[in-house]
């Protein structure tokens, strides 16, 4: 290609104190591009388009746009040099509708609105309150309000990682199509089904720096996968579960039976069993009831109507502390809800043991110390800037919200997306994790948006629509075109076509060079 | 079986003097048995808040008005109103620029100047004075600090070697009393506007030399001035009972005996333990079993007529 | 726009001495009130002398177990502004009960409001998730109203100061003031719950994330009644030393001590919106308060001038400490 | 959408209380007339601009502990300016003081944003500043204020074509008070101003993040709060005639009303009306307590008890909603 680049910075390097986020990082794109930026957790990609969209400063570097030197000092500043970002978090003003939210930004409302029933969300009220909507519509709405002003390069963090499969696909659909137009899309993403679906090419960093530019061809994968983690990993895919690691059959009393479980119009009816040592996943489109479920088994929320048994007596939940004390832990999607992250790792993970009132007293400080050090090790955690959770990068502080169960022993955990926003090698270190557990006879509910755990990490699946269970597979017969049918709602065995997902072999629309 | 309703309206609340004024108010409408009901806004507010206060009042038709006011000139549009509307109104223990309004006071400027110049005269006419007013921006302090001037002027050997507000709070006056006693600056005397028993307190504490204090005439002060060895002082009256003289001013402007003037002044009194006769004054005033931060001269000749039970009880009619 | 070589060059002097400080939060603190200290003395030569430094901490202590009451509350994104109320209560209650009860009956009865107070501001936060400065305001209104009304039953009965309290309050030994005897186990003891108990631990993780500790299984209205109960405690104590210092029970007592004690946990580096401080900053702070107070006291201006004065120390010790701390 | 009918539902409840409360009050003194809500406006006026002041800054996520003394020395300038002065002097006293009151809310404003302490802290400290500035402005309540002036606020309008008996119930006061905070409120609620004000207020990243300048919108936020109170500094001379140094209530009066008026701690959320009509509210139950001769040391207990019981009842209904 002869064209200059669009957008180009190079050494840049961004210090939070003692920790270095970015070293030297360099990026380069050109105009038509889909660009996938990728690192593990922590190589530090988020602080990257941060920088480059002005919303913090580097502490060096160079940011060239069309080849002029520009200062970005500000979102408002990157916004008019045509710069957009979609940020890991969403940046909707919570207690605002969305229409002050348009108006908050300056977006002209009839593009946005185009833009939003393209991507799949046909009936959205625009005087609806930003607090009020689900996260993954929340992401969308990020999304439609950057592509209503038409920027020349959008940035999109972690785009999918909460979306459902059903709003991914629309995603990733509309952002092929801004490559089409001359304009350029930075694109952030752990999956590498989208990234060999949509990109042109791949900038990896590792370690704040940034360690190859790739073209996307098939087979790709594994160089990415070398590059990002450098020596740190053996270049394996995850093996299959080993028959020798599967469940023992199930005892006659499961660990937890729940029976006709209805809460509000989200969860209509949902039966199904868990039993000591297995790992049972939750399969769902965005929105279908898992939220309520994950919520009413943990004890957030009560439930209308049903039952719930915990070793084959009925169990009633007023308060997480219940399902606690049953044994029922909760690791929820969002890692904001679950920190503190003005504290350290060490709290963090301490915390369950001081909430009953027996455990308000004075800290065995020696014996804390013995089971958080075990519980670190168990999972790896970068410990470098343990003394604010904070400080952490995503995957480890999504770790810190598991070791803190494991190091409360907790006899089932309930798994809500745990590998959301995750790289590549921290997730196959969790679902080590979940075998081993449910190997020491622990039982684990893992919900997940992204099709291809189940087979890796489940026994069986449950697969959730419209609130009710649609449907239980055994793993063998969850490949994922099934899982996705039955996601939808469809009986078991019908054809339908269900869009790129479903074929990820499919060749990739970026030819290069 | 009275025939009045009569309104109240204060605006310093919490304060010993203050409460004792509302009390002396309803023992005298109580004991004057014309008074059918009081009606009391006693809170802690501004001059516009006394406003609202004293226009509710209207509103509820009282017959007649005692007022404390929070500032003489700023409820003067409140006072015009309820003269219209056919209401008498007493100002007590400060005046009011309303003409049409009824004054009885303590004369606050005469309450400074004379402790100054008995003070003044114990120091010898010469020395350092420690200078500690009440609350900055308060028209009473201000009143005061006028007698106090006075009383510097005609003393030019006098010097005011610190002056501060203690803002009528008994805490801070006993902190800045040991910080100053603390830098070692030597001091011939105390003057304080009535914020007085913390002040002997904080002198025998650190046993700095018991200079001449004067204060007024609060409980605890008058009985310090008995009890404490060496202490020389003064207690200057400045009776809360006013209130009660302000009641019967205002039932005798509605049984039709307009008083002389528009202006009653009651003229403070000195009471030291320096001589003999003064001593027996004290002792004649002192009353242990009142609250130290009450004033002890709970009534007034010619003006109150309750009985100390009354008064104590803090009971009016009614109730 | 500039290219900075990425090597690591050696650290300039300055910005060590800042990172030193910003790991140690407490030494700036301790270096301010030494230069606090120090100009007092430049003033008045002489003034710091034992006795002064005594009456300093006698002031300092109530204030400081005050701004621990906030500092503990602050830590859970809360306040409490019924604790002067809760200080004149317990002090006006025990002066005038003294004259005919037993002194322990005394302490009792000075002590049921502070609890009383602090069980309906705990419940009023914990359960009914009334924001905490609206709460402890209204408490601290009506306290005030009752307080008021018990008042006048008891004008007879005139009020004493036990002498066990004078002593503790005004008292020294060997020129130490006997009030340290109360307030050091209790600092200690407030400094080892922040730090060591699960108590403690919670404080901070309430108010740093409140739905995290709830699915931890926490449970919010449990910590927070101890802690406005605690609060309330600490400052029905506080006011029966307080009274055993000034002698003279008045209605307004402990009500001057309230916003200086916000000020002393803020200046201490306790964050307002919970999860971030701790109490020995706040010890200093009070500290630091009590000299000021001194040294605006001392200085020949008026009133005026000195309150201009006393308000942009406080702002620019409270930004000058903050920038060095989060230096990071 | 649930949230929008809910502040609106605070908002009329609080209404219909005050409707009720009047009822009463006509039920205590049935003489109570269209001069006594002119009292009752003339007293509203004072809280009611310190509590615009106060909701502002709440609305943008903050809070500021200096109102009352903002309009001591608002008062006290204005009032020893026009002491001894001219009639029209005092035409040039009015812009002159409100400028000054916007000015010095905004360094309140720029002092949070530069020195990046919690505003709670340097509203507490500029509470002493402004205060210190006021008793060297005026050492005792004094000073005067123009008769035009104070003719502002005392008696009705004669509005034509409205007969006598409605025209009664319009006291100056309260049009004097809807006029001035319309012409603010109403343009700015609709302006991007407005909308960032709340940004700012519901979450400060996300409105950063949105381009909204952040620095900018919150000293904004404290002018206006300036502004609104030096309304209340003049309102305090207008109606007293004089300037005093010492604050009145009106910090926790401001804090109280903004809580019952349905307005968020914390920010993002509420409105004006919500805490103009809780002042009316409180206003009017400590007539019904004057009315009713009350012993004055019980309408402490009333007053702190009314405020703790609607927060509660408050916090009571949104917990049942959330269920
Ligand atoms: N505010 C901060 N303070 C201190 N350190 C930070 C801060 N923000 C990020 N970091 C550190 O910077 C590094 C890079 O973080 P960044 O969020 O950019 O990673 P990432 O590549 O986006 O990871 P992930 O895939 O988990 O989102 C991490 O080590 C993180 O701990
Ligand atoms: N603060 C803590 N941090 C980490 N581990 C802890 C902590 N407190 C306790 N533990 C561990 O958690 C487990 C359960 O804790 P818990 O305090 O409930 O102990 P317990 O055996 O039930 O003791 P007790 O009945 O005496 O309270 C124990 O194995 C203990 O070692
Ligand atoms: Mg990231
Ligand atoms: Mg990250």
């Amino acid at each position: 290609m002869t064209s200059n680049p669009l957008l180009d910075a190079t050494g840049v390097a961004k210090n939070y104190g003692a920790v270095a986020a970015l070293r030297n990082a360099s990026l380069s794109v050109l105009p038509g591009e889909v660009h996938a930026l990728m690192g593990a957790n922590g190589a530090g990609k988020s602080t990257l388009v941060k920088i480059l969209t002005g919303a913090i400063s580097a502490n060096a570097g160079r940011i060239l746009i069309r080849g002029e030197a520009r200062d970005i000092r500000s979102p408002a500043a990157a916004r008019r040099a045509g710069l957009l970002p979609v940020y890991q978090e969403p940046s909707l003003i919570p207690d605002l509708d969305v229409l002050s939210n348009l108006r908050l930004t300056g977006t002209p409302v009839e593009p946005f609105r185009a833009w939003v029933r393209e991507l799949g969300i046909p009936d959205l009220d625009i005087r609806d309150t930003a607090r009020d909507i689900p996260l993954a519509v929340l992401r969308v709405l990020d999304l439609a309000r950057a592509l209503a002003v038409e920027p020349d390069v959008l940035l999109l963090d972690e785009m999918t990682a909460a979306l459902p499969a059903n709003l991914a696909e629309k995603v990733l659909e509309v952002v092929r199509r801004q490559g089409d137009s001359g304009r350029a899309v930075i694109f952030i993403s752990h999956r590498f089904v989208e990234i060999s679906a949509l990109c042109d090419r791949a900038t990896v960093l590792r370690d704040g720096e940034t360690v190859g530019v790739v073209d996307i061809v098939p087979g790709v994968e594994e160089k990415i996968v070398e590059l990002m983690l450098g020596t740190r990993i053996v270049k394996t895919h995850v093996a299959a579960r080993s028959a020798a690691q599967k469940a023992a059959p199930a005892p006659a009393r499961p660990r937890l039976a729940v029976r006709n479980l209805r809460v509000g119009t989200k969860l209509n009816d949902v039966s199904f069993d868990l039993a000591d040592g297995e790992v049972a996943g939750v399969v769902a489109l965005e929105g279908q009831g898992q939220d309520e479920l994950f919520s009413a088994l943990a004890g957030s929320i009560r439930p209308s109507g049903g039952t719930i048994e915990v070793d084959g007596s009925p169990a009633k939940f007023s308060h997480p502390i219940d399902a606690i004390r049953a044994g029922i832990a909760y690791v929820p999607g969002d890692r904001a809800e679950a920190l503190a992250m003005q504290r350290s790792v060490r709290e963090n993970i301490a915390l369950p043991f001081s909430a009953a009132l027996r455990n308000w007293g004075p800290i065995n400080m020696r014996r804390e110390r013995a089971k958080v050090v075990s519980a670190i090790e168990r999972l790896q955690i970068d410990t470098r800037a343990q003394g604010e959770v904070q400080r952490l990068s995503g995957g480890n502080q999504q770790k810190v919200t598991i070791a803190r169960w494991i190091a409360a022993d907790a006899r089932t955990i309930l798994c809500f997306d745990p590998t959301r926003g995750i790289d590549v090698g921290t997730k196959q270190e969790i679902y080590h994790l979940v075998r081993e557990l449910a190997g020491n006879g622990k039982s684990v509910l893992f919900y997940t948006s992204e099709l291809e755990e189940v087979q890796r990490v489940c026994d069986r699946v449950i697969v959730i629509f419209g609130g009710r269970v649609v449907d239980i597979f055994p793993v063998e017969e969850a490949d994922e075109p099934a899982l996705m049918r039955a996601a939808y709602g469809l009986p078991r065995g019908a054809k339908a076509d269900i869009g790129i997902l479903a074929d990820p072999q499919s060749p990739s629309s970026g030819t290069n060079p | 079986a009275g025939k009045y309703t009569i309104g109240i309206s204060n605006t310093v609340q919490g304060n010993g003097w203050r409460e004792e004024m509302v009390c002396a108010m309803k023992a005298q409408a109580l004991a004057s048995g014309e008074v059918a009901k009081l009606n009391i806004a006693h809170r802690n507010t501004d001059a516009a808040g006394q406003l609202e206060d004293i226009r509710n009042l209207i509103s509820a038709k009282v017959d007649a008005i005692v007022v404390n006011p929070a500032d003489p000139a700023g409820i003067k549009a409140g006072l015009e109103e309820a003269t219209k509307a056919g209401i008498v109104v007493v100002a007590v223990d400060q005046a009011v620029t309303e003409p049409s309004a009824y004054i009885i006071s303590n004369n606050q400027e005469q309450y400074a100047y004379l402790g100054a110049k008995w003070l003044f005269q114990q120091m010898g006419g010469k020395g350092d004075v420690f200078y500690m007013r009440g609350a900055a921006g308060a028209s009473a302090d201000s009143d005061r600090d006028k007698g106090f001037k006075k009383a510097l002027a005609e003393s030019p050997d006098v010097k005011v070697a610190q002056e501060v507000f203690t803002g009528w709070q008994q805490d801070q006056a006993k902190q800045q009393m040991l910080s100053f006693l603390a830098t070692g600056t030597p001091i011939n005397g105390v003057w304080t506007s009535g914020i007085d028993n913390v002040i002997v307190d904080a002198l025998v504490e650190s046993q700095a030399p018991l200079v001449p204090v004067v204060g007024a005439d609060n409980a605890g002060f008058v009985g310090q001035l008995s009890s404490v060895k060496g202490l020389v002082g003064a207690a200057v009256t400045n009776p809360g009972s006013i209130g009660g003289a302000g009641v019967t001013l205002a039932l005798q402007i509605l049984d039709g005996k307009k008083p002389a003037q528009q202006t009653v002044l009651v003229e403070p009194q000195l009471w030291e333990n320096a001589t003999e006769e003064g001593k027996a004054k004290l002792k004649a005033a002192a009353d242990p079993s009142l609250s130290p931060e009450w004033p002890v001269s709970i009534s007034i000749p010619d003006w109150t007529t309750y009985t100390k039970e009354q008064i104590v009880a803090c009971k009016g009619p009614g109730e | 726009m500039s290219t900075t070589a990425i090597t690591p060059t050696p650290v300039p002097f300055g910005r060590r001495v800042k990172r030193f400080m910003a790991d140690r939060p407490l030494i700036p603190l301790i270096i301010l009130l030494v230069i606090l200290v120090v100009i007092l003395q430049i003033l008045r030569p002489g003034i710091v002398n034992e006795r002064w430094i005594a009456n300093t901490i006698k002031f300092a202590i109530p204030l400081a177990i005050l701004a621990g009451c906030q500092t503990m509350t602050m830590l859970t994104g809360g306040i409490d502004l019924s604790v002067g109320t809760v200080a004149t209560m317990s002090a006006f209650i025990m002066a005038t009960q003294v004259v005919n009860q037993d002194p322990a009956v005394a302490f009792l009865l000075a002590m049921m409001p502070a609890v009383l107070i602090g069980i309906v501001n705990g419940i009023g936060v914990g359960v009914f998730r009334v924001h905490p400065l609206i709460m402890t305001l209204g408490t601290s209104l009506i306290g005030t109203g009752c307080l008021q009304v018990y008042q006048r039953t008891v004008i007879a009965s005139g009020a004493k100061i036990p002498d066990f309290l004078a002593w503790l309050g005004t008292g020294l030994t060997w020129g130490i003031p006997n009030a340290l005897l109360l307030f050091v186990p209790l600092a200690a003891l407030i400094v080892f719950t922040l730090a060591r108990t699960g108590f403690g631990r919670l404080l901070y993780a309430v108010g740093d994330n409140e739905r995290a500790t709830r699915l931890s299984g926490v449970q919010y209205w449990q910590v927070i009644t101890a802690l406005y109960v605690i609060s309330s405690v600490l400052a029905g104590i506080t006011g029966l030393l307080y009274i055993g210092l000034i002698k003279a029970p008045s209605l307004s007592l402990a009500e001057p001590l309230v916003l200086p004690s916000v000020a002393a946990a803020v200046i201490g580096g306790t964050s307002i919106f919970g999860g971030r401080g701790g109490y020995t900053g706040t010890i200093i702070g009070a500290l630091i308060l009590t000299v000021l107070t001194t040294l605006l006291t001392i200085l020949q201006m008026p009133e005026g001038a000195r309150r201009i004065l006393f308000g942009l120390i406080v702002l620019f010790v409270t930004a000058a400490y903050l920038r060095i701390v989060e230096e990071r | 959408m649930s949230h929008f009918l809910r502040r609106q539902g605070w908002v009329s409840g609080l209404f219909a209380l005050f409707v009720a409360l009047f009822i009463i009050t006509k039920l205590i003194q049935p003489a109570y007339g269209s001069g006594d809500f002119g009292s009752l406006a003339r007293a509203v006026l004072p809280y009611a601009f310190a509590v615009a002041a106060q909701t502002v800054v709440v609305i943008a996520g903050g809070i500021d502990l200096s109102v009352a003394a903002m309009m001591a020395l608002t008062s006290v300038t204005a009032a020893s300016m026009m002491a001894g002065a001219s009639e029209e002097y005092a035409l040039f006293v009015v812009p002159f003081v409100l400028a000054m009151g916007f000015v010095l809310g905004a360094v309140n404003g720029m002092l949070i944003v530069v020195t990046r302490v919690p505003d709670i802290v340097v509203t507490l400290a500029t509470l002493f500043v402004l205060q210190g500035a006021a008793l060297l402005v005026l050492d005792a309540p004094g000073g005067g204020a123009a008769e035009w002036l104070k003719g502002l606020i005392s008696g009705t309008v004669p509005i034509p074509g409205l007969p006598d008996s409605i025209d009664a119930w319009l006291p100056k006061a309260l049009l004097v008070l809807i006029v001035c905070l319309c012409i603010i409120w109403i343009p700015l609620r609709r302006s991007r101003l407005g909308l960032s004000i709340y940004a700012i207020g519901s979450s400060e990243l996300a409105a950063f993040r949105s381009g909204v300048p952040v620095k900018r919108t919150r000293i904004i936020a404290y002018a206006l709060s300036g502004l609104f109170a030096a309304m209340g500094g003049l309102a305090l001379t207008m109606s007293t005639g004089i300037g005093a140094p010492i604050p009145g209530p009106y910090l926790l009066a401001s804090v109280a009303a903004v809580v019952l008026g349905g307005v968020a701690l914390g920010g993002g959320k509420g409105g004006l009306l919500g805490p103009i009509v809780a002042v009316f509210v409180l206003r009017l139950v400590r007539t019904d307590l004057t009315l009713l001769a009350i012993d004055p040391n019980v309408t402490a207990i009333i007053e702190g008890a009314i405020m703790v019981a609607v927060v509660m009842f408050g916090a009571f209904i949104t917990m049942r909603g959330r269920q």
